[in-house]
């Protein structure tokens, strides 16, 4: 209990320092961003449940008024902007990426975890993000999901990232993989 | 970048916590409401003055706090030139700088415990209904704990390599790094349970 | 049987301070503690060993931190591994290495931490930090950043988060190491005097010495047990005899 | 120029082994070392002083690890702060805490990655990994998981990492305090025997017992300077005066 509580405050303390890497603004307001590989790594690491609070737990602390979104922005003021979406989909896409994680155990973990955060933090993600843009900016679903396809490549080499660091963590403490105790 | 103490102790250490945290939360609107370079100028002053008001040691450790948004001041002031609109840029940075540095003022003057009465307040409504709030409330203060604790051991851990080497830290600093994270928060788990942790019985007031 | 036993509901006041059944604890494959079985009723408990001895992983069970694999542990009758809410008010441990112990940013905070975790109302739990700290000199503490504080400083902080929730039974894994002589001078009179049950594990047999009870593991084992006078000049004649020795290879581990 | 004087470019080996000239400190506003001076050519010299007294401090000035705001310092003529490529084989410093020493996730990898870092080839840097190993008896521990280690094997890992550079100095940051007795006898008599200069601070005056020189710091400042004989004694005497007190408050800090 204590050890998922410990844990569940480290990712979200994770996702928070992520964020002093620099962000890369886009003219349309949702920028390029390390934070999402920590919302993938908390579900491949800490499996869906405890993944999605740990970005919760972020979450809340960023409504809160806390600087911890890269840049250094927070409040709630985000939560109707252009990024809206995203940060809604954080949590489902750790979730995802968690519960592929948990079950699919026939490959390599490293493989297994890449993949799991690549439909979450992919897939998943964008699919709440593009709706977000659409209704904030005012656009079509269509044109909205052109825009973001710049965000792709950053984001499949973050899943391979997230995919080598789980498997690294499992070599060195496979204790603290709780997405495949 | 939240790094919740303060070198001294001010004034505003005593004042009550969801009032300061109100008051940040009006103020980063008014801030992102306005438009006017001028009120912008004078709001950043205003944020400079507070820091400056607990004495020289105070301000120094605050701007060494603001300091870290210098990259994105520069990108921004970059970006806007180019694009011609130096104005609206001035806007954004000092915007981003007021309202990182209210935020940072809020924390620096805030013990953690106050902060997680604030929340616990907040949730009074799901104790209502019979939830206990205690493992929200023990994750927020631990969260807000690793930030500045994870800093202080990636000081200790690039100390320790340069004692052994010429050159700085490289990528192959990532992986003690992330066992040295997860093995604070084991050693974290630890000391909670020690001292009640999540026990029911533990804590309930 | 057996384990019923060994740990009953309630908080005995006639249960011994500790009482382990045939204890052993396996970690990562590698046996660290085989069989232990000891009962103690003394009020002044040693624990002495070589490096990897297993002495730490004795007082985390003791503390509830772990629990054994085989047999059964209580303290003053409470099943402090599973009874979590009344270990609380039955033990207390002071880590070996300070920073494994410390949780918040500011000295206060550790403190009171573990008050309003007993139950303390805020104003109680802040009198008695405040109390605690005045206590021992260190007032002006109160706000001061942990990560400021020497190596030295942070063990007597937790020493006093310790005291301050005033457990039964008290876990001291090496408190002295870091510390300067007055401090160490000082704080063995305050311990000798301390009402709760102290379980003070050391590697200098000097600390130990007026101790009703010294325990030696070997190994994971119960290598003697008894009053100190006994089991404290055994141990010193066979560390020394081992230390004499001109081979450094013959180290501990 | 003053500066120029203290930290020639070159290594000389007639300079002397530690050369402070008015060395000042202060993190975060607090004076935590003020105006040091002081010259040792000495080949064992020790610290001594009360916790928070500035000596961990001092040991990362000398390991150039953090450079003085006022004043210079040089080690063996080397501006360790500034010429870290020379510093490497000039100083090594074993940190009062394991934990912030240690780097890499196994025993060998630990030590292996110093001698890299000096430039040795692969092969060379693994037999000598070895070598260091067996010295101590520890092969053993070669491929082992650091996190299993407890606390005093941790230490001795540290110290086998800092050994095998063979640095011309040597910065001990109390590093008997965890160990066992035998390891600490034999380890003594190994550093004793050792060829490096060694700065060995402790809170122990028998550890330094035979030394040539003994410093005693007192809240970041000289309070006396000499050979081991006359500032132990006086060291130890004004040390029990203050523990003889009965006043818990009087802890240093
Ligand atoms: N997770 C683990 N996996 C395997 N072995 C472990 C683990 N944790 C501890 N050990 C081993 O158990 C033994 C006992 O460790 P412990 O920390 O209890 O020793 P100790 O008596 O406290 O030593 P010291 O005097 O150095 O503090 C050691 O040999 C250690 O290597
Ligand atoms: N970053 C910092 N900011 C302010 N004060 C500091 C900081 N780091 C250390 N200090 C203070 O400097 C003093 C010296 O610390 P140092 O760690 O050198 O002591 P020490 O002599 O090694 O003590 P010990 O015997 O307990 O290890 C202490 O009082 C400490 O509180
Ligand atoms: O900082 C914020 O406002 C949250 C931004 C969310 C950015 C999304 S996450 C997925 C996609 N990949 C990126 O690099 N950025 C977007
Ligand atoms: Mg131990
Ligand atoms: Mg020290």
């Amino acid at each position: 209990m204590e050890r998922s509580l410990a844990l569940i405050a480290l990712f979200a303390a994770l996702i928070a320092a992520l964020g002093l890497i620099p962000k890369f603004a886009l003219a349309f307001g949702v920028p390029i961003t390390a934070q999402s590989l920590g919302v993938m790594l908390c579900g491949t690491i800490l499996g869906a449940r405890r993944g999605a609070l740990a970005v919760l737990l972020f979450l809340l602390l960023v409504a809160m008024g806390l600087p911890l979104l890269a840049g250094g922005r927070g409040g709630l003021g985000l939560f109707v902007s252009p990024t809206a979406g995203f940060l809604i989909g954080f949590p489902l896409a750790a979730f995802a990426a968690g519960w592929i994680t948990e079950r699919w155990r026939s490959v390599p973990l490293g493989i297994a975890s890449g993949v799991a955060a690549a439909v979450g933090g992919i897939l998943v993600l964008y699919a709440f993000g593009v709706t977000g843009m659409a209704i904030v900016l005012d656009k079509s679903w269509g044109e909205a999901a052109l825009l973001i396809t710049a965000f792709l490549p950053g984001d499949a080499i973050k899943a391979v990232l997230a995919g080598l660091i789980t498997a690294a963590l499992a070599r060195a403490r496979p204790r603290a993989v709780l997405s495949r105790l | 970048m939240i790094s919740l103490t303060s070198p001294v102790e001010t004034r505003a250490h005593g004042w009550p916590a969801g009032a300061k945290l109100a008051t940040l939360c009006a103020a980063t609107m008014v801030l992102f409401a306005m438009q006017s370079l001028t009120l912008h100028l004078v709001a950043f002053g205003a944020c400079l003055a507070l820091y400056a008001a607990p004495g020289w040691v105070f301000l120094r450790a605050g701007l060494r706090r603001l300091w870290i948004l210098w990259p994105f001041v520069g990108l921004i002031a970059v970006w806007h030139l180019i694009t011609g609109a130096p104005q609206d840029g001035a806007i954004i940075a000092l915007r981003m700088l007021s309202a990182v540095g209210l935020a940072n003022l809020v924390t620096m003057t805030t013990r953690l415990s106050d902060m997680i009465a604030v929340i616990r307040w907040l949730a009074t409504p799901l104790r209502r209904v019979g939830l206990s709030t205690r493992a929200l409330e023990l994750a927020i203060a631990l969260m807000i704990r690793f930030t500045p604790v994870l800093v202080e051991k990636g000081t200790h851990l690039s100390r320790a390599w340069r004692t052994r080497s010429p050159k700085g830290v490289n990528w192959r600093i990532v992986m003690p790094f992330t066992l040295l994270a997860i093995d604070d928060a084991e050693h974290v788990a630890d000391a909670l349970k020690a001292r009640g942790g999540l026990a029911p019985g533990a804590a309930e007031r | 049987m057996i384990l019923k036993e060994a740990t009953p509901r309630m908080t005995d006041s006639t249960a011994p301070a500790l009482d382990l059944v045939g204890v052993s604890l396996r970690l990562d494959g590698r046996m660290v503690l085989d069989t232990l079985t000891l009962r103690a009723q003394e009020r002044r408990i040693g624990i002495v060993g070589r490096n990897g001895a297993g002495k730490s992983t004795l007082a985390r069970l003791i503390a509830g931190l772990e629990e054994p694999q085989e047999g059964a542990l209580s303290v003053f009758g409470v099943n402090v591994a599973r009874d979590r809410a009344k270990a609380l008010r039955t033990v207390g441990i002071l880590f070996q290495n300070p920073d494994h112990q410390i949780i918040f940013p500011t000295v206060d905070e550790e403190i009171n931490f573990g008050l309003r975790q007993m139950g303390l109302s805020k104003d109680e739990a802040a009198t008695r930090t405040t109390a605690m700290l005045e206590q021992f000199g260190k007032s002006h503490w109160a706000g001061a950043p942990v990560a400021t504080l020497s190596q030295g400083q942070k063990q007597l902080l937790c020493l006093m988060a310790v005291l301050a929730m005033a457990p039964r039974l008290i876990v001291l894994d090496e408190p002295l190491s870091g510390l300067d002589i007055p401090t160490r001078l000082q704080l063995t009179r305050y311990l000798d005097a301390a009402p709760a049950t102290l379980v003070h594990i050391s590697h200098d047999p000097v600390a130990l010495a007026g101790y009703e009870r010294v325990i030696w593991l070997s190994d994971g084992r119960l290598r003697e047990d008894g009053p100190a006078t006994k089991v404290l000049s055994a141990f010193t004649r066979e560390m020394e005899q081992l230390g004499g020795r001109d081979d450094i290879s013959d180290l501990a581990g």
